[in-house]
């Protein structure tokens, strides 16, 4: 496992320990759903490509039937169930991701570059907000991301790739690779 | 003598000595230098030898055009090779060396004269080296090799010690190319409000204007481009780049910028090239023009140069290539050389102009400076060999006689400009001949095509075809605000330039040069290809400018054609006597410029070269001398070796621990697809040849998946959860695989079905505890019942096991009594070193995957990829027990009823036993009597598997045999690689350990 | 035809100033009838059209061509030759072609400078390893020379290579010692100079516009330059072929798409064989100019646009930095796409069709150079008589009846 | 390197975040058909040179397959619409009919 701790750079790179994840797939019109899982993080239904978090707890929209549902893993295996049975009577899945998953926060003067470094998306502050959830490829992996803030990014993938995930933002948050594009 | 003179230079600064070795020379330069202008500051012109002739070769351009001045750049795991001195920009202790001579620059021995020229034209290695055959293999091209090439290859034995990166970009309007023409179009964009990225190739801005003079807005350029920077700079929408080259234009608005972003100062931390992946809105191409040379008698001796590269290095680094300078041209544009040298102090003993009526403005101040001009006159041939000493002057109508000779250092040639229309071109930018300056310039109509069908590139300034200085800067006004979408009033300085004569197309000279002069006038100056090569080009019926491009070299040298395109252009078009647009160009492709294979990979190296997947136990396999595999993007242990085995011995002790008392096993790679719905069942139906929708809750089925085209593409143990959810295990390749395919189905095909997905590979750890004492182990860490009644064979059981919450399968791909564990992948470790542990009295032993291929082959069990490689179907491996009959539809089923695949008399799996005990090589074939109709020889199987089984202690194989399975007992002969040898084997059943499945099944 | 030879250069470069020298092929301009009409004057095409005067002296011939002769992928490959493939009709047909590489500057009197410099398939998994091993057992069975060799015979023969990568080590390669690579413009020059030297008519610039038919039969085309009546018509037209079958009314099983390739600035020499990484996907060898020819990937979409898209090279080039360090520190030259067809089982089409007296010989794929004068040899067998054992298997029923002619299979990619 | 606009998730996707799928609205033929229709729908493909309508999978972002109008010579994208269809949305066709009048592609045909 290539470490993290003591790494300095153009960004802070931290990977986030205990975030937990449950893949909700289902009818995004279901009622149901949509109480249940709102119930479940206090925040509201995201839209379209939306990441409504606050702290360990949010919803991140994944695609027009699947659902991200962050929380602290603790609570994950037990949420998962009992999700499962709130959503007994409709047509949808529910299933806890969270060790399939791991969770790095770049926090800095320079994130929006260094992902710009990794992914094919327009990272200009008028293109991409904080807020906006984005699934896309850094460097050769699937991943997702948001902005909690101008300074702030959080990323997740696969964990299996961890450790690439980790070399890729390492090298792109380089100290002398600042390519000073986003501001003056 | 080439020198510095003792001022001028509006680059350099003469306060800041620059250190640097050329052919081991201890040489000086100033800050601010490329390493041309450096060379030419201390007298070095020959600088080179050509690629066919080797003949000496001084510089003759000053940027991304020049042919000549190619160096090796730099020593050990920094040496580059084919670095053009032009675009180099010199830096404290560079070194640099010529390249391709032999024994050294001033005396290669590989240099071909005059008279074995006339050998070597255009198709001369097409003729000749027929004969005899062998001759071209081992004497005449190990002879052209060592001959051809340029620079020195990078050693091999050292990685490239520096960094590059990539970087997306996405703006509403990229200009490229940062002469008064990009600065006014980027600040018109800029103004309208556009997100604009401005780049230059080179570090300084301006282009021509700054060196060429004129007026902008009252103002000299040099103070307007200052002025225009900072502007510019000051608007939060536009972001400026110099060093950075725009390389390519490609499909939808990608373009690739080239940043070299520490080759100036190499001692800098930081990436060295940053590729930009740009996607533009719009695209401004503001490259400006390339300077034509002239086609005369030794136009390519060391100090005949272009007359703008000589107005840039006596402008812009205060050097000169001699003290007397002829100047030769056809157009007024030269005229500004002259006089630049004259006001520098220099002599210009004639101007040689081509036309008629010479030339206006220019040619009055010219005259007015006392140099003398020579109208309709010609260059008949350049007198010097490694250094021009004079010219010979003769009418550029006629065959050359020459009227008088001129003793001069240099000559300034001018044959007129083409603008650079490569990046409008890369996408399919369309060209349209100008007839009146003989250019092709970009046809506005006919531009590249965006994903929504409109333009997307415009053209503006010099790269449009204006060559007057306030064309140029009202046409990138208007490029600049139709690219940002506004419309509006024309807000571009008015400019003043000299008024220019028209230029007179030249394309020889002089016009009628008999052979001995067409024979050296030089088209191509890096491939040797001459006015007479081209010429015999077209004798020869190689017409289309492809055929002679590629007949002859024309073009093909590491300047892409930027100097000889238009001129070889021109003389096919004479010899076919056809008008220059019906021949047409060649097609001009990326990158404008070379770049560096290095920013081409990216961070894309090393451990990042491509991700390896990695398991929750890796980090054991790693320390406990795992030998690796991949499997795909994971590593999976193929053995692990223990300090004096081998890896036979350690499959051989792994093997022996799973059958006899334990082994351990990290399936966590194993696909885990999560299949739920009403129509789950129904779905997986259609999924796996085999009937899933009838299995129960609490029970595993193995599965095949079969594609539409009815070949075996995976198999796996299936597990119903519960009544609408089954859990799908793939093979550890095709876990996103078939998850993509399952996706597929149901989101284009039936998509009514009320079934959802989810591939939960990673979120378990699964490990296999396999062998007879595999329920001991499980029984002494505790938890659920896995007695053979609580949980028999082929079913699973959720629970804890050893204080870990738990899914447990018994299911087997050994044959041994065993079991699959997953837990949370965040546990998988503690559970692996905890089974470790506790195993241990009962003598736990991990294997990796060779130990789990000789065990499912001992059991006749198939793997795909193995058994199987996509022209295998179920039907030929036995597992017509595993295809439903019941069901009248199932992916694949349609394409087995078709005529080869129904057909019996298929090849069919058996097991294969050598007769002496030996183990059958990897993928060896059986023969059959004799030969097909092409005399290969007739086959009757192969071998898909073949190990040493530790257990049966003989080697054992599997294999597709011709009606196999109805010859048990046949002995039939295979056939090794060497073509001689033959081994026996004999046709058994698949199944060589315990037939009966007792082990399994306790 | 004057024979080209040194004593010929001699004599022009002496005596006539080179102005003594023949046009390579006449400029032909159509006649009203044909025996047989070739469309396509790419290598395929030019090649089919020798060996019908050659080998069954059918010289009545024309060869009509849309823009220029060899225009099309025949200058826009990586110019490897070789036959290490898999399968046996495979295997035939590419061994047949290496057969005729080794004399065809002698036949043709022209220098293709074949140069049987070896090629090279790296194995780097386990699973390639078993591949090749196979492949090496089937090519002793059919008569091609090739062994599976060891990672340090590797090295000896190509020095610049990087045995262990960081990812993908190397564990053997298969070793084609007589494969090797060809001046691709100079076979279809060739081809072209030995045809019109037959008296057969190369036809530039003429385009197909319709094919005409007499109940079941061609009868001939439509073209840019006039009708040309023909007994037998034979489309040779790589990724154009669907076109030229929806004009005789038929369709085919192929898609078309772009295959990337770039070069190198020239380099000196440093390796003399062809080394292909297919775990890798990179390729490359060394040109007598001294460029480093890479080939790069094929375009995920269908188009007919002769570029494609930068993220193939990206990932090539970054393949082949692992396998041989120092491209890292070379420079990209110039890149380019050709147009591939690529059937069901991306093995080529040869083959009757549904319309009598109509063949088509399409599908190649990336391996389309490589096979030009066994195509042309077995084409024109089959065109001239009806049958060909080099083509039986590559009949266009072959996809309705599943039977395949799959070279993926092992390890082996064809490029 | 082409770029989609993804109808379900509303992201402009390049290329590389995609993946293809070959030839769209191919009507499956199952057990029971003639070998001619099987060998049809598997193998037999338009491969037309101008539009073109074929399967994408924004395979990197929300894993939903569309369809997408394409000329394969300018590289023109018509528009883009979800894969749960068994044919072309009115307005992508009549966009299409507007910009390469009389077209055809498979059984699909626009007014001339």
């Amino acid at each position: 496992m290539s470490d993290l701790s003591g790494f300095e750079g153009l960004v802070a790179i931290r990977e986030v320990e205990n975030q937990g994840m449950l893949t909700v797939r289902g009818d995004f019109g279901s009622e149901v759903l949509r109480a249940a899982v709102t119930g479940l993080t206090g925040v509201d239904f995201p839209g379209r490509r939306v990441a409504h978090v606050q702290g360990a707890r949010g919803l991140l929209w994944m695609s027009p039937d699947e659902l991200a549902v962050l929380l602290p893993r603790g609570e994950a295996a037990q949420a998962a169930t009992r999700l499962a049975g709130q959503l007994a009577g409709v047509h949808a899945l529910v299933v806890d991701v969270s060790d399939a998953r791991v969770h790095f926060e770049i926090e800095g003067r320079v994130v929006r570059e260094t992902i710009a470094k990794l992914a094919p998306v327009d990272m200009h502050p008028d293109s991409f907000t904080p807020g906006e959830l984005r699934r896309t490829r850094f460097g050769q992996v699937a991943a997702g991301f948001w902005m909690a803030d101008e300074r702030t990014a959080r990323i997740f993938c696969f964990r299996s790739v961890r450790d690439y995930m980790a070399g890729l933002l390492t090298v792109a948050a380089d100290d002398h690779s600042e390519v000073a594009y986003f501001r003056k | 003598m080439s020198t510095r003179l003792a001022s001028g230079g509006r680059l350099i600064d003469r306060s800041k000595r620059i250190e640097f070795t050329f052919n081991g020379k201890r040489l000086q330069g100033y800050g601010g230098d490329t390493l041309a202008s450096a060379l030419l500051g201390c007298d070095q012109m020959l600088v080179g030898r050509s690629f066919k002739y080797h003949r000496p070769r001084g510089i003759v351009a000053s940027g991304v055009e020049e042919p000549n001045a190619l160096v090796n750049l730099g020593a050990g795991h920094r040496h580059e090779p084919n670095q053009r001195a032009t675009t180099t920009e010199l830096f404290h202790g560079l070194t640099a060396t010529s390249q391709n001579h032999w024994p050294s620059l001033d005396y290669d021995i590989g240099a071909v004269n005059g008279f074995f020229g006339r050998f070597l034209t255009a198709g001369f290695y097409y003729k000749t080296f027929i004969h005899p055959r062998p001759f071209w293999k081992h004497l005449y091209e190990p002879f052209i090799r060592q001959s051809a090439g340029l620079g020195r290859a990078p050693d091999p034995e050292t990685r490239d010690p520096d960094h590059y990166e990539h970087f997306y970009a996405f703006v509403d309007v990229l200009v490229v190319g940062g002469g008064v023409a990009g600065l006014q179009a980027a600040k018109a964009a800029g103004e309208a409000g556009a997100r604009v990225l401005l780049i230059e190739q080179t570090a300084h801005w301006g282009g021509r204007a700054v060196v060429d003079g004129g007026e902008i807005d009252g103002k000299s350029p040099e103070d307007w481009v200052k002025e225009t920077m900072q502007a510019l700079d000051a608007m939060d929408n536009v972001r400026i780049r110099p060093r950075t080259m725009g390389a390519g234009v490609y499909d939808h608005g990608y373009v690739l910028g080239y940043e070299r972003c520490t080759d100036h100062a190499p001692e800098a931390k930081g990436p060295r090239h940053r590729l930009w992946r740009i996607r533009a809105k719009q695209i401004v191409t503001a490259t400006g023009a390339l300077e034509r040379p002239l086609s005369f008698a030794g136009n390519d001796v060391p100090g005949v140069m272009l007359a703008s590269a000589m107005r840039d290095y006596l402008v812009n680094y205060g050097v000169t290539p001699g003290d007397r300078t002829v100047v030769v041209t056809n157009n007024d544009d030269a005229y500004r050389t002259a006089i630049a040298l004259k006001r520098a102090g220099l002599e210009v003993p004639c101007i040689v102009d081509a036309r008629k009526n010479g030339g206006g403005a220019l040619m009055a101040e010219a005259q007015a400076l006392g140099i003398r001009v020579e109208k309709g006159r010609g260059v008949a041939k350049i007198f010097g060999g490694k250094r021009v000493n004079g010219v010979a002057i003769c009418p550029q109508t006629g065959e050359g006689a020459v009227l008088e000779e001129i003793a001069c250092e240099a000559v300034a040639m001018s044959g007129g400009w083409s603008p650079v229309v490569h990046l409008w071109s890369h996408n399919g930018g369309k060209l349209m001949w100008d007839d009146e300056r003989a250019f092709f310039r970009p046809d506005p109509d006919r531009g590249p095509i965006n994903h929504d069908g409109t333009p997307f590139v415009t053209t503006a300034g010099a790269a449009s075809g204006h060559m007057r200085l306030n064309d140029i800067l009202q046409d990138a006004d208007k490029a600049g605000k139709n690219a940002a979408g506004a419309g509006g009033e024309p807000t571009a300085p008015r400019a003043f330039d000299a008024d220019e004569a028209p230029l007179e197309p030249v394309w020889l000279m002089p016009a009628g040069a008999h052979y001995g002069l067409r024979l050296k006038a030089w088209l191509d100056y890096q491939n040797d290809v001459k006015v007479s090569d081209v010429q015999l080009a077209a004798h020869e019926g190689y017409e289309s400018v492809e055929h002679t491009k590629r007949y002859t070299t024309l073009g093909m040298a590491t300047d892409q054609g930027k100097l000889s395109n238009i001129n070889g252009l021109a003389v096919l078009s004479g010899a076919l006597g056809e008008h220059i647009p019906q021949v047409g160009t060649t097609t001009f492709r990326p990158p404008y410029s070379t770049i560096s294979m290095g920013a081409i990979a990216g961070d894309a190296r090393g451990a990042l070269f491509q991700p390896v997947r990695k398991t929750p136990m890796h980090d054991w396999h790693d320390e406990n001398g795992a030998a690796w595999e991949p499997v795909g993007a994971w590593r999976r242990p193929y053995t692990y070796v223990r300090p004096g085995e081998s890896k036979v011995d350690s499959v051989t002790r792994e093997v022996n621990a799973a059958r006899q008392a334990i082994g351990l096993l990290d399936a966590s790679t194993l696909g885990k697809i999560l299949v739920k719905g009403p129509d789950a069942g129904r779905f997986l139906d259609m999924l796996y040849t085999n009937m899933m929708s009838t299995l129960k809750p609490g029970k595993c089925r193995y599965g095949l998946m079969c594609t539409e085209n009815g070949f075996l593409t995976d198999d796996g143990v299936v597990a119903r959860l519960d009544e609408d959810t089954f859990l799908c295990h793939t093979t550890t390749g095709g876990a996103d695989r078939i998850h993509a395919h399952m996706e597929d189905w149901l989101q284009c095909e039936w998509w009514d079905w009320k079934v959802y997905t989810a591939n939960i590979t990673e979120a378990y750890a699964q490990i296999a505890v396999v062998g007879p004492k595999s329920r001991k182990l499980l029984e002494k860490i505790g938890g659920m019942d896995v007695s053979k009644e609580a949980l028999p064979f082929m079913e699973w059981q959720e629970g804890t096991l050893g204080g870990f919450a738990a899914r447990v399968f018994r299911i087997s791909f050994s044959g041994e009594l065993s079991y699959e564990i997953a837990v949370p992948a965040g546990q998988g470790r503690a559970l692996w070193d905890k089974l470790l542990e506790s195993g241990e009295e009962f003598g736990i032993t991990p294997y990796g995957t060779e130990a789990l291929h000789v065990m499912r082959a001992e059991k006749g069990f198939i793997m795909i990829g193995d058994e199987t490689d996509g022209t295998v179907i179920p039907q030929d491996l036995g597992l017509n027990w595993a295809i439903s009959k019941k069901k009248t539809d199932y992916l694949g089923k349609r394409a087995q009823e078709r005529a080869h695949m129904a057909n019996p008399d298929r090849w069919q799996l058996v097991g294969l036993e050598t007769l002496d005990g030996s183990v059958l090589p990897d993928g060896i074939y059986a023969t059959a009597k004799g030969k097909n109709a092409n005399g290969q020889r007739n086959t009757q199987g192969r071998v898909t598997s073949t190990y040493y089984s530790p257990t049966l202690k003989k080697g054992i194989a599997l294999g597709l045999v011709h009606k196999g399975p109805e010859r048990m007992g046949a002995v039939i002969p295979f056939l090794k690689d060497d073509g001689e040898t033959v081994v026996e084997a004999r046709i058994v059943s698949p199944v060589f350990h315990d037939p009966e499945g007792e082990k399994q099944n306790v | 035809m004057k024979r080209y030879s040194a004593f010929a250069i001699v004599r022009e470069a002496l005596m006539n100033d080179h102005k003594g020298w023949e046009r390579a092929w006449r400029n032909a301009q159509p006649k009203k009838r044909y025996d047989v009409v070739i469309v396509g004057a790419g290598g395929h095409g030019l090649a089919t059209a020798y060996y019908l005067g050659k080998n069954f002296g059918i010289t009545n011939v024309a060869v009509i061509e849309k823009g220029w002769l060899g225009g099309g992928n025949t200058g826009r490959n990586t110019t490897i030759i070789r036959s290490n493939y898999l399968q046996d009709a495979s295997a035939a047909i590419y061994e047949k072609a290496r057969s005729l590489y080794e004399t065809m500057s002698q036949d043709l009197n022209y220098n293709v400078m074949f140069s049987p410099r070896g090629v090279m398939m790296l194995a780097q998994t386990e699973h390639e390893v078993r591949g090749y091993q196979r492949t090496a057992h089937a090519n002793a069975l059919q008569g091609v020379q090739t062994e599976f060799i060891s990672p340090r015979r590797v090295k000896d023969i190509v020095p610049i290579i990087n045995l262990d990568g960081p990812r993908y080590p190397v564990l053997g390669a298969l070793w084609q010692e007589r494969g090797g690579t060809a001046r691709h413009d100079a076979v279809a020059w060739g081809y072209a100079r030995a045809c019109s030297a037959m008296g057969m008519d190369i036809i530039q610039q003429c385009e197909v516009t319709g094919v005409t038919r007499d109940g079941a039969r061609v009868s001939g085309v439509d073209t840019s330059k006039g009708h040309i009546a023909c007994e037998k018509l034979g489309i040779v037209v790589a990724g154009h072929s669907g076109e030229l079958a929806r004009m005789a009314g038929f369709r085919l099983p192929v898609e078309s798409a772009p295959l990337q390739a770039l070069v190198s600035e020239p380099i000196k020499p440093v390796m003399d064989c062809v080394v292909m990484a297919n775990t890798v996907h990179g390729y490359m060898s060394q040109s007598d100019k001294g460029e480093m020819v890479i080939g790069g990937g094929t375009d995920s979409y269908n188009a007919f646009t002769q570029r494609g898209s930068f993220h193939h090279i990206e990932h090539t080039v970054a393949a082949l930095i692992e396998t041989f360090p120092m491209v890292s520190r070379l420079k990209m030259l110039r890149q380019w796409g050709g147009i591939v067809d690529m059937t069901g089982d991306r093995s080529p089409i040869l083959s009757r069709t549904p319309v009598d007296g109509i063949f088509i010989n399409c599908g190649w794929g990336t391996g389309g150079f490589k096979a030009i004068p066994g195509s042309g040899w077995g084409f024109a067998e089959l065109m001239a008589t009806g049958k060909s054992a080099l083509c039986a298997e590559f009949g266009m029923d072959r996809f309705a009846k599943g039977r395949f002619i799959d070279e993926s299979v092992a390890a082996g990619v064809a490029h | 390197m082409l770029i989609f606009n993804c109808p379900h998730c509303g992201v402009a996707a390049e290329e590389t975040e995609l993946s293809g799928g070959g030839e769209a609205h191919l009507k499956r033929f199952g057990p029971g058909c003639s070998d001619a229709d099987f060998e049809g729908y598997l193998f037999t493909r338009e491969n037309p040179k101008g539009v073109h309508f074929e399967r994408w999978r924004h395979a990197f972002g929300c894993g939903k397959w569309f369809i997408a109008a394409r000329d394969t010579v300018t590289l023109e994208v018509f528009g883009t619409y979800p894969a749960q269809t068994s044919e072309p949305p009115r307005e992508i066709f009549d966009r299409i009919s507007e910009k390469r009048p009389g077209w055809s592609w498979c059984n699909l045909s626009g007014e001339a």
